[in-house]
C-alpha cells in the first residue's frame, strides 16, 4: 500500500533520515519505533508532504507523493495526526471533525452561497411535519412540497450526510457526548481521541498515528488499544509511531526500528523482540521495563 | 483604582454573561417566531428615517445619511470580516479594494471621466465587484503566501499603492476627481410611497438632498450580502476559513487546500469592498482621492474587531458604532478621535473578545470566571 | 520616467536617501525590538516618534533657541541637539512605556489574542495623536535652523553636507550603543532570551515585565534620538507626523527582517535609498509607491526580510 | 467616562439652545462649512473664528434680533460634507453659509446646498470649476485660481523679471489648477516641473534637480506642510533661485517651518487683501476677540459674513429672498467692493490679487499684482 523507498532527508547539514526503505502491507498495522530523535516523525513528515525527501520516493498505492499538495496527498488517502496535538481550539468537536470529512466534499464555493445544484430525494429524507396547526404547519408542509419537486441542494445533502458520519466517528472514539464542546475546552485525552476521528473524517486508507498514547494511563493506552484495533477492523491501514512498548508490541503486526535517521530493524514484534541491534540500540533495557 | 477597575471590569462581564442568556434564549424560540422578530427588527431599520426617534438621531447632521453610512460602514465590515474574522488574513488595505470599486463606477458611468463610455449603473456595478475582486486576487495570488504580520504590512502597502494611483493617474482625474457619479435610476417617486416621512412625490428616489432611497438600497444590499456570507459560514467554506485561521498547516494536512480558500476569502471581501465603495460613491456623486487614506482602512480594521471578529452581528455593530458616533457627538469635534482611540484601548481591556463575542468565543467568559476566584 | 537622472546623481540620490533613510533606521529599532520580544507590531510607535518632535521643539524653547532665534555657535549646537536628544529621547521612553503598562500590559495579563493587541496599539495611536492635534490646535510647528549645511567634501560628483554627514553619523551611534548593549550587556542578554524561549528565560530567573519595559524604553529612546533628527533635518513637525515615518520604519524593519537588529539598519538605509531612486525615476509622487514595491519584491523571495528574523528564533 | 463627557456637553448645547428662540424671524441662522479638525483644521479655524467675529459683532449691535452661526465641521473631508450639506439643507432656519472653505468638498455640498436655494458664499474656494458647476447660489468672496495664478505669473515676468521657472505642484485640486495656470502664462519661461506628495518631508532629489536645471526662479502650487520643509532643504543645499508661492503657503507658520533666513524673500501671491490693508478696524478687532493675528481668509470670512448678514438686517429672511439679495449686492467690504458676476465668482475688477514677501521673518504685503 505505501512503498517509503530509500528516502533520505538532510535538513541542512543534518541528516534527519537517511535512506530509510519499508513497506506498509494492506490493512495490517505497523510499528515505528526508535529513540528519540530517531527520525519518526520526520518520516511521518515525509509521507504526508510536510518534509520534502531531499532523495527516493513515495509511493501510495503506486502513486507518488513526493512533490504533491498536502491537501492532495491527504485526499489520496492518507491521514494523520499530531505528536503535539493540533486542533482547531475555537472550534466545537464535531466541527473539527467535520472539517476532515470536507476532504470528501464536492460542494464549491460558489455552490455553497447560491446552492442551485439540486439533487432529487426520497421520501424520507425530505423535511417533517412537526407543527400540529396552524402557521407553522403551512410553512413545514409548503417546505416538504418545495423539497419534493426540487431536491435538495448538494451542499445540504452533503452537509446532512457530513454531521451524522462526524457523529458516528465521535461515537466511535467515544467522545460523542462531547460533540458541541469547544476543542480547546476538551481534557487531554479527549482532544488526543478527537484527533483520530478527525484524520478518519478524511476517509484514508492509510492512518499515521503520531505518539497517540502519549501522557495516557494504563487504563486509557488500553483502550486506545481496542480502538486502533477497531479501526483496523473497519479496513483502514495503520501506521504507528509509539514509544511505549507494551502498546506497540501489544497491537502491531509488524514493526520497523529506526535509529539516527536510519532503519534498523524490521519484522513482527517477536522477531524485533530478540534482534540484538534492536536489543542494543533501543531497548537497552527488558521491553517491558519502558 | 485597581479595586474600581477590577469592580467595573466584573459588573462588564456580569452584562456580557446577561447578553448571552439574551443569546440562548433567542435560540430556544421557535422558528417562526424568530422569524418573525427578525422581520419586525428589519422593518424597523427601513422606517428609521421616518421616525425621529430622540436622543438617536443626529441633531448636526443628516440623520439619513448617517444611517446611509452606517448601512455602508455594515458592509465594509462583513466583507472585513470574511477576510479577518473568519479567515484570519490581517487586511489593514482594505481600503483599497473599497477605491477600486467605487473608481470602476465613477470612471464607467460618468460623463466626465477620461474614459468616455457612459454605462448605466447597474452595468457599472457589477463590472466594479468583478474589477475589485479581480484586483483582491491579483493581490493575493502572490502575498498569501506570506505569514501573517508580513500580509499586514504588504496590504498596507496596496492600500496606499491604490491612493498614490488615484491621485496621480491621468484615468482618475487626480484630485479633480471626477463628478456625475452615475445614481442607480433617475426616477421619482410614485405618489404611493408618500405615505412615508420625508418622501416627496415627484422627488427623486436616488437624490443628493433625500438620502432615503439609497439608504434602502443599501440596506437591502447589506441585508442579502450579509445572508450569503452567513450560508458561506455554516458550509466547508466557513469550516475551512475557520481551521485556516486556527492552523493553517494542520488545515492543509486535514485536506483543505489552504491557498485555495485564503484567496477566495480574499477575493469574496474584496468583492463587497468594491461593491460598498460603489454604493457609497454613487450616492455621493463626486469622487476623489481624497477618504481613501490608510487611516480609515486602520479604523475599519478596529471596527471589525471591536465588535466581535468572526460574528457578523458583533462585526456589523461595530461598524455602525464607527460611523455612527462621531456624527452623533460633533459636539465634540476637536475630540472625536480622541475620545475614540481611548474607547479603543478601554475596550479591548474590559472586553478583548470584542462587543459581541461570537459563539466560541463565549467559553472563554466562563474560564476566566473560574481564574477570578484563584487570583 | 528619467533614468538618465537618477544615473546622473546616483552618488548625490545616494547620499540623500542614506540621510532619510537612518531616520526610519533609528524608529524602525523600535518595532524591531518589540516585535522581537513580543511579537507584537506596537503601531503606537509612530506617535512615540511625534511626541520626540515637539518635546525637541519645546526643550530649545526652553533654552532660548524658539522661532527667529539666530543660529548659534558650534558648541552651542552641540550643547542644543545633546540637550534635545536627552529631553526627546525621555520623553518618547515614557511616552513608550506609557503606551506598554496601559494598552498592553492590562492585555499580557489576561493572555489577548494578537488581533486585540492590535486594535489597543490602534487606539493608543489614534488617542496620542489626536491629544497633540488637540492640544497643538492642529497648527504646524516650525523651528530654527540650527545647522547650516556646509558642503565638507564631495563624493562620485555628489556634495555631502555637515548635516547629512551628522545625521548618518549619529544615527550609526545610536544604532551601534543599542547593539553592543544589546549583545553585551547582562540586560541584554535577558532581553535575548526571552526573545528567544520566555519559558525558558522565567525559569531562568529573567524578569520578563522587566524586559518588556526596557525594550519600550529603548526603542522609545531610539524614536526620540530619531525625532530630534527629523527636527534637524526638516524643521517643521505637526501631530500627524508619525503616521507615515511610522509606516516608512515599520516597512524598513520588515525589509530587513523584523526582530533583527542589523535588519532594521539595513532596511532603513536601503528603504531611504531605494525610494529616493525611485522617486527620481518616476517622480516624487510615486515614491511610497516604490518603497512598497520594493517590500513586496524582497518579502516574495526572502520571506523573513532580508537578514532574517535573528532577536528571537523564527516561529516554527 | 465618556458616558459623562457626553452627558456634560448635551446639557451645554441645551443651554444654548435657549437664548436663540425668541422673535420669529430673529431665530435666522447661518453656517460656517469647512474643516475644523483634521489636517488642514488651520485655514478652517481662521474663516470660523473671521465669520464669527461677523456674527458677534452683528448680535451686539442687533441684541434683540440675533443671528445663530452653525459650525459644520467637515474635516475637509468630502465624505462627511454630503451629510452636513442635506443637514444645512434641512434645517430651515439656515439661509446662508460661509463656506464650504475647501474645493474638494465643495464639489459635493455645494450641489446639495444650491438645489435647496442655500446662499453659498465661499471665502476661500478658489477652484476655478465651482462656478462652473452650475450651482445657482454660489458666490465667491475672492478671486479664484484662474485670477491669481495669472496674477502670479504676471507678477513674476513684469516685476520680478525672472526667465527660468521651475513650477512645482502637490497633485492636489488647488495645487495643480494654480500651477497650470502659471505654466499657460509664462509658457516658455518653464523649463521643468516636478510634483511633490502630500506630507512629504524630505525633497533631496527635487532639490538636486532644480539646482541642476539652473531655474532663477520657483513657482510652488501647493500647502505650506510641504513647501516650508522644501524651502528649508532648497536654501540649505544652496539653492538661490527665487521662491514663489500662493495663498496656501501665505501663513506665518510657512516662515516658522522653512526658518526665517530661507523664507527672506520669498514671494507669496493670495487673491486676498492683507488684513492690515483690509478696511475699518477688522485687523485690530480680530486680535481682540481671537487673540491671535488675522490670518489667511479671515478678512474675507468676515465679509461673506457681513453680505449674509446685511441681507438678514434687511428683512431677507428666506433663502429666496437672501439670494436675491447677495445677487444684487455692491457694497465695499474690509477687503473689496463686492459685486458678484452671473456665475457667482466676484467681479473681475474687485479681484486684488495681492503679492507678499517675508521679510524680517514676517510676511508683508507688496503691492497688488499686474493684471496684463
Amino acid at each position: 500500500m505505501l512503498e517509503v523507498d530509500n528516502v533520505t532527508i538532510r535538513f541542512g547539514g543534518v541528516v534527519a533520515l537517511d535512506g530509510v526503505d519499508f513497506v506498509v502491507r494492506e490493512g495490517e498495522i505497523l510499528g515505528l519505533i526508535g529513540p528519540n530523535g530517531a527520525g519518526k516523525t520526520t518520516c511521518f513528515n515525509a509521507i504526508t508532504g510536510v518534509a520534502k525527501p531531499t532523495k527516493g520516493a513515495i509511493r501510495f498505492n503506486g502513486e507518488s507523493v513526493a512533490g504533491r499538495k498536502r491537501y492532495k496527498i491527504t485526499r489520496l488517502g492518507i491521514a494523520r495526526t499530531f505528536q503535539n496535538i493540533r486542533l482547531f481550539p475555537e472550534m466545537t468537536a464535531l466541527e473539527n471533525v467535520l472539517v476532515g470529512a470536507d476532504a470528501r466534499h464536492k460542494t464549491s464555493v460558489v455552490g455553497a452561497l447560491l446552492r442551485v445544484y439540486r439533487v432529487p430525494v426520497k421520501r424520507h429524507e425530505l423535511a417533517e411535519v412537526t407543527a400540529t396547526g396552524g402557521l407553522a404547519r403551512l410553512a413545514q408542509q409548503a417546505r416538504r412540497t418545495g423539497q419534493r419537486f426540487f431536491g435538495l441542494s448538494r451542499h445540504t445533502l452533503e452537509e446532512r450526510a457530513a454531521r451524522a458520519k462526524a457523529t458516528e466517528l465521535l461515537r466511535l472514539v467515544g467522545i460523542d457526548v462531547r460533540a458541541g464542546e469547544l476543542a480547546r475546552n476538551l481534557s487531554y485525552g479527549e482532544q488526543r481521541r478527537l484527533e483520530i476521528a478527525r484524520a478518519l473524517a478524511t476517509e484514508p486508507g492509510l492512518l499515521c498515528l503520531d505518539e497517540p498514547a502519549a501522557g495516557f494511563n494504563p487504563a486509557e493506552k488500553e483502550e486506545l488499544l481496542a480502538l486502533i484495533r477497531k479501526i483496523r477492523d473497519t479496513g483502514v491501514t495503520v501506521l504507528l509511531i509509539e514509544h511505549d512498548m507494551r502498546l506497540v508490541m501489544g497491537v502491531t503486526d509488524r514493526i520497523v526500528v529506526m535509529e539516527f535517521g536510519k532503519k534498523i530493524a524490521e519484522g513482527t514484534p517477536a522477531e524485533v523482540r530478540e534482534n540484538p541491534k534492536v536489543i542494543a540500540a533501543y531497548l537497552g533495557v527488558p521491553a517491558d521495563a519502558a | 483604582m485597581n479595586a474600581l477597575l477590577e469592580s467595573a471590569r466584573r459588573a462588564d462581564e456580569r452584562r456580557a454573561k446577561a447578553a448571552i442568556g439574551i443569546r440562548d434564549r433567542w435560540s430556544s424560540l421557535p422558528r417562526p417566531w424568530r422569524i418573525a422578530v427578525l422581520i419586525a427588527f428589519i422593518a424597523l431599520l427601513y422606517s428609521l428615517p421616518g421616525l425621529d426617534i430622540p436622543l438617536i438621531t443626529t441633531p448636526d447632521t443628516d440623520f439619513t445619511s448617517v444611517l446611509f453610512l452606517c448601512a455602508v460602514y455594515v458592509l465594509v465590515a462583513v466583507g472585513l470580516n470574511v477576510v479577518i474574522g473568519l479567515a484570519g488574513l490581517l487586511d489593514l488595505g482594505y481600503i483599497g479594494f473599497y477605491a477600486v470599486g467605487a473608481y470602476t463606477v465613477a470612471i464607467l458611468g460618468s460623463p466626465n471621466s477620461p474614459v468616455v463610455v457612459k454605462y448605466p449603473w447597474i452595468v457599472c456595478v457589477p463590472i466594479a465587484i468583478a474589477v475589485a475582486m479581480l484586483s483582491g486576487v491579483i493581490l493575493g495570488w502572490p502575498t498569501l503566501r506570506l505569514r501573517g504580520d508580513y500580509l499586514a504590512i504588504v496590504t498596507l502597502g496596496f492600500g496606499e499603492i491604490i491612493r498614490v494611483f488615484a491621485l496621480n493617474s491621468d484615468i482618475t482625474n487626480g484630485n479633480r476627481g471626477i463628478n456625475a457619479v452615475p445614481t442607480p435610476s433617475e426616477a421619482d417617486w410614485p405618489s404611493w410611497m408618500t405615505w412615508f416621512p420625508t418622501i416627496h412625490e415627484g422627488r427623486p428616489v436616488f437624490s443628493v438632498s433625500s438620502v432615503i432611497g439609497f439608504y434602502w438600497l443599501a440596506l437591502t444590499v447589506v441585508i442579502i450580502c450579509m445572508l450569503g456570507v452567513r450560508r458561506l459560514e455554516r458550509s466547508r467554506v466557513g469550516r475551512s476559513w475557520l481551521a485556516i485561521r486556527e492552523d493553517e498547516e494542520a488545515a492543509e494536512l486535514m485536506g483543505v487546500p489552504t491557498f485555495k480558500y485564503k484567496l477566495w476569502a480574499f477575493a469574496i471581501g474584496a468583492a463587497l469592498g468594491g461593491l460598498s465603495g460603489a454604493l457609497f460613491f454613487s450616492k455621493q456623486t463626486f469622487i476623489n482621492a481624497q477618504g481613501f487614506d490608510l487611516f480609515t482602512s486602520i479604523l475599519w480594521v478596529a471596527a471589525v474587531v471591536i465588535g466581535g471578529a468572526g460574528n457578523q452581528l458583533g462585526v456589523a455593530v461595530g461598524a455602525i458604532l464607527l460611523a455612527y458616533l462621531p456624527e452623533r457627538f460633533r459636539e465634540f469635534t476637536d475630540y472625536r478621535l480622541l475620545i475614540f482611540g481611548v474607547a479603543l484601548i478601554v475596550m479591548t481591556i474590559f472586553r478583548p473578545q470584542g462587543l459581541l463575542p461570537s459563539r466560541r468565543r463565549t467559553v472563554e467568559l466562563e474560564d476566566r470566571a473560574k481564574e477570578a476566584p484563584v487570583a | 520616467m528619467n533614468f538618465q537622472f537618477v544615473l546622473d546623481n546616483l552618488a548625490a540620490l545616494t547620499v540623500t536617501g542614506l540621510t532619510q533613510g537612518s531616520i526610519y533606521a533609528l524608529v524602525a529599532l523600535g518595532y524591531t525590538l518589540v516585535y522581537g520580544v513580543l511579537r507584537l507590531i506596537n503601531f503606537a510607535h509612530s506617535e512615540v516618534f511625534m511626541i520626540g518632535t515637539f518635546t525637541t521643539t519645546i526643550i530649545w524653547a526652553a533654552l532660548g533657541f524658539g522661532v527667529g532665534a539666530a543660529a548659534p555657535s558650534t558648541l552651542g549646537v552641540l550643547g542644543l541637539i545633546l540637550a534635545a536628544v536627552l529631553a526627546a529621547g525621555a520623553a518618547s521612553g515614557a511616552t513608550a512605556l506609557v503606551v506598554e503598562r496601559v494598552a498592553y500590559r492590562p492585555l499580557r495579563k489576561r493572555n489577548a489574542p494578537p488581533l486585540i493587541f492590535l486594535i489597543s496599539a490602534i487606539g493608543a495611536s489614534v488617542a496620542l495623536m489626536e491629544a497633540a492635534g488637540a492640544i497643538t490646535n492642529r497648527q504646524p510647528r516650525g523651528m530654527p535652523s540650527l545647522v547650516f549645511p556646509k558642503v565638507q567634501f564631495s563624493i562620485f560628483g555628489a556634495d555631502v553636507t555637515n548635516l547629512q554627514l551628522g545625521i548618518i553619523f549619529s544615527a550609526l551611534l545610536m544604532w551601534v550603543g543599542l547593539d553592543t548593549f544589546i549583545n553585551r550587556s547582562r540586560l541584554g542578554r535577558g532581553v535575548r532570551a526571552v526573545a528567544q524561549n520566555p519559558e525558558v528565560a522565567a525559569l531562568m530567573g529573567v524578569n520578563k515585565d522587566r524586559v518588556i519595559m526596557l525594550i519600550f524604553i529603548l526603542g522609545g529612546a531610539m524614536a526620540g534620538a530619531a525625532s530630534v533628527l527629523y527636527d534637524v533635518k526638516v524643521g517643521l513637525t505637526t501631530y500627524s507626523v508619525g503616521f507615515l515615518i511610522g509606516i516608512k520604519a515599520f516597512t524598513a524593519a520588515v525589509l530587513g527582517g523584523i526582530g533583527n537588529l542589523r535588519g532594521a539598519l539595513l532596511g532603513g538605509l536601503l528603504l531611504g535609498v531605494v525610494e529616493n531612486y525611485g522617486a527620481g525615476v518616476f517622480g516624487n509622487q510615486w515614491m511610497d509607491v516604490v518603497a512598497f514595491l520594493v517590500l513586496v519584491v524582497v518579502l516574495l523571495f526572502r520571506p523573513n526580510g532580508l537578514l532574517g528574523e535573528s532577536l528571537g528564533r523564527a516561529r516554527a | 467616562m465618556v458616558g459623562l463627557l457626553v452627558g456634560a456637553a448635551a446639557c451645554a448645547k441645551d443651554d444654548d439652545g435657549g437664548d436663540t428662540t425668541s422673535a420669529s424671524s430673529c431665530d435666522s441662522k447661518i453656517a460656517f462649512f469647512g474643516a475644523l479638525t483634521g489636517g488642514n483644521a488651520q485655514l478652517g479655524i481662521n474663516i470660523r473664528d473671521g465669520a464669527k467675529l461677523a456674527v458677534d459683532e452683528y448680535n451686539k449691535a442687533n441684541a434683540n434680533c440675533k443671528v445663530t452661526l452653525v459650525e459644520k465641521d467637515s474635516a475637509g473631508d468630502p465624505a462627511q460634507a454630503s451629510g452636513l450639506a442635506t443637514s444645512v439643507v434641512q434645517d430651515a432656519k439656515i439661509l446662508g453659509t460661509v463656506g464650504p472653505a475647501f474645493s474638494g468638498e465643495s464639489k459635493v455640498a455645494n450641489p446639495i446646498l444650491s438645489k435647496e436655494g442655500v446662499v453659498i458664499i465661499t471665502p476661500s474656494a478658489t477652484n476655478p470649476a465651482l462656478s462652473k458647476q452650475g450651482d445657482k447660489t454660489f458666490h465667491r468672496a475672492l478671486g479664484n485660481d484662474a485670477s491669481q495664478g495669472p496674477g502670479a505669473a504676471l507678477y513674476m515676468k513684469n516685476v520680478m523679471k525672472v526667465q527660468k521657472t521651475y513650477v512645482i505642484d502637490d497633485a492636489s485640486e488647488y495645487g495643480k489648477g494654480l500651477a497650470d495656470q502659471v505654466k499657460t502664462t509664462l509658457a516658455a519661461g518653464v523649463i521643468g516641473s516636478g510634483v511633490v506628495k502630500e506630507q512629504q518631508t524630505d525633497f533631496g532629489t527635487l532639490v538636486q534637480e532644480i539646482n541642476k536645471s539652473g531655474a532663477d526662479s520657483i513657482f510652488w502650487g501647493g500647502y505650506l506642510r510641504e513647501a516650508a520643509p522644501f524651502l528649508k532643504q532648497f536654501r540649505e543645499a544652496g539653492g538661490k533661485a527665487k521662491f514663489v508661492a500662493g495663498d496656501g503657503v501665505k501663513d506665518p507658520k510657512f516662515v516658522e517651518g522653512a526658518g526665517a533666513t530661507a523664507a527672506e524673500g520669498a514671494i507669496l501671491t493670495c487673491p486676498c487683501v492683507p488684513p492690515e490693508k483690509a478696511g475699518g478696524t477688522f485687523a485690530a478687532d480680530y486680535k481682540t476677540a481671537t487673540g491671535h493675528e488675522a490670518s489667511t481668509y479671515s478678512a474675507e470670512a468676515f465679509d461673506a459674513a457681513n453680505i449674509l448678514l446685511q441681507g438678514i438686517k434687511a428683512g431677507n429672511t428666506t433663502r429666496e429672498k437672501l439670494e436675491t439679495f447677495v445677487d444684487g449686492y455692491t457694497g465695499e467690504g474690509v477687503t473689496t467692493k463686492f459685486k458678484f458676476q452671473a456665475d457667482g465668482d466676484i467681479d473681475p475688477s474687485a479681484v486684488a490679487v495681492w503679492a507678499y514677501t517675508v521679510k524680517g521673518g514676517q510676511i508683508v504685503a507688496l503691492e497688488r499684482t499686474p493684471t496684463s
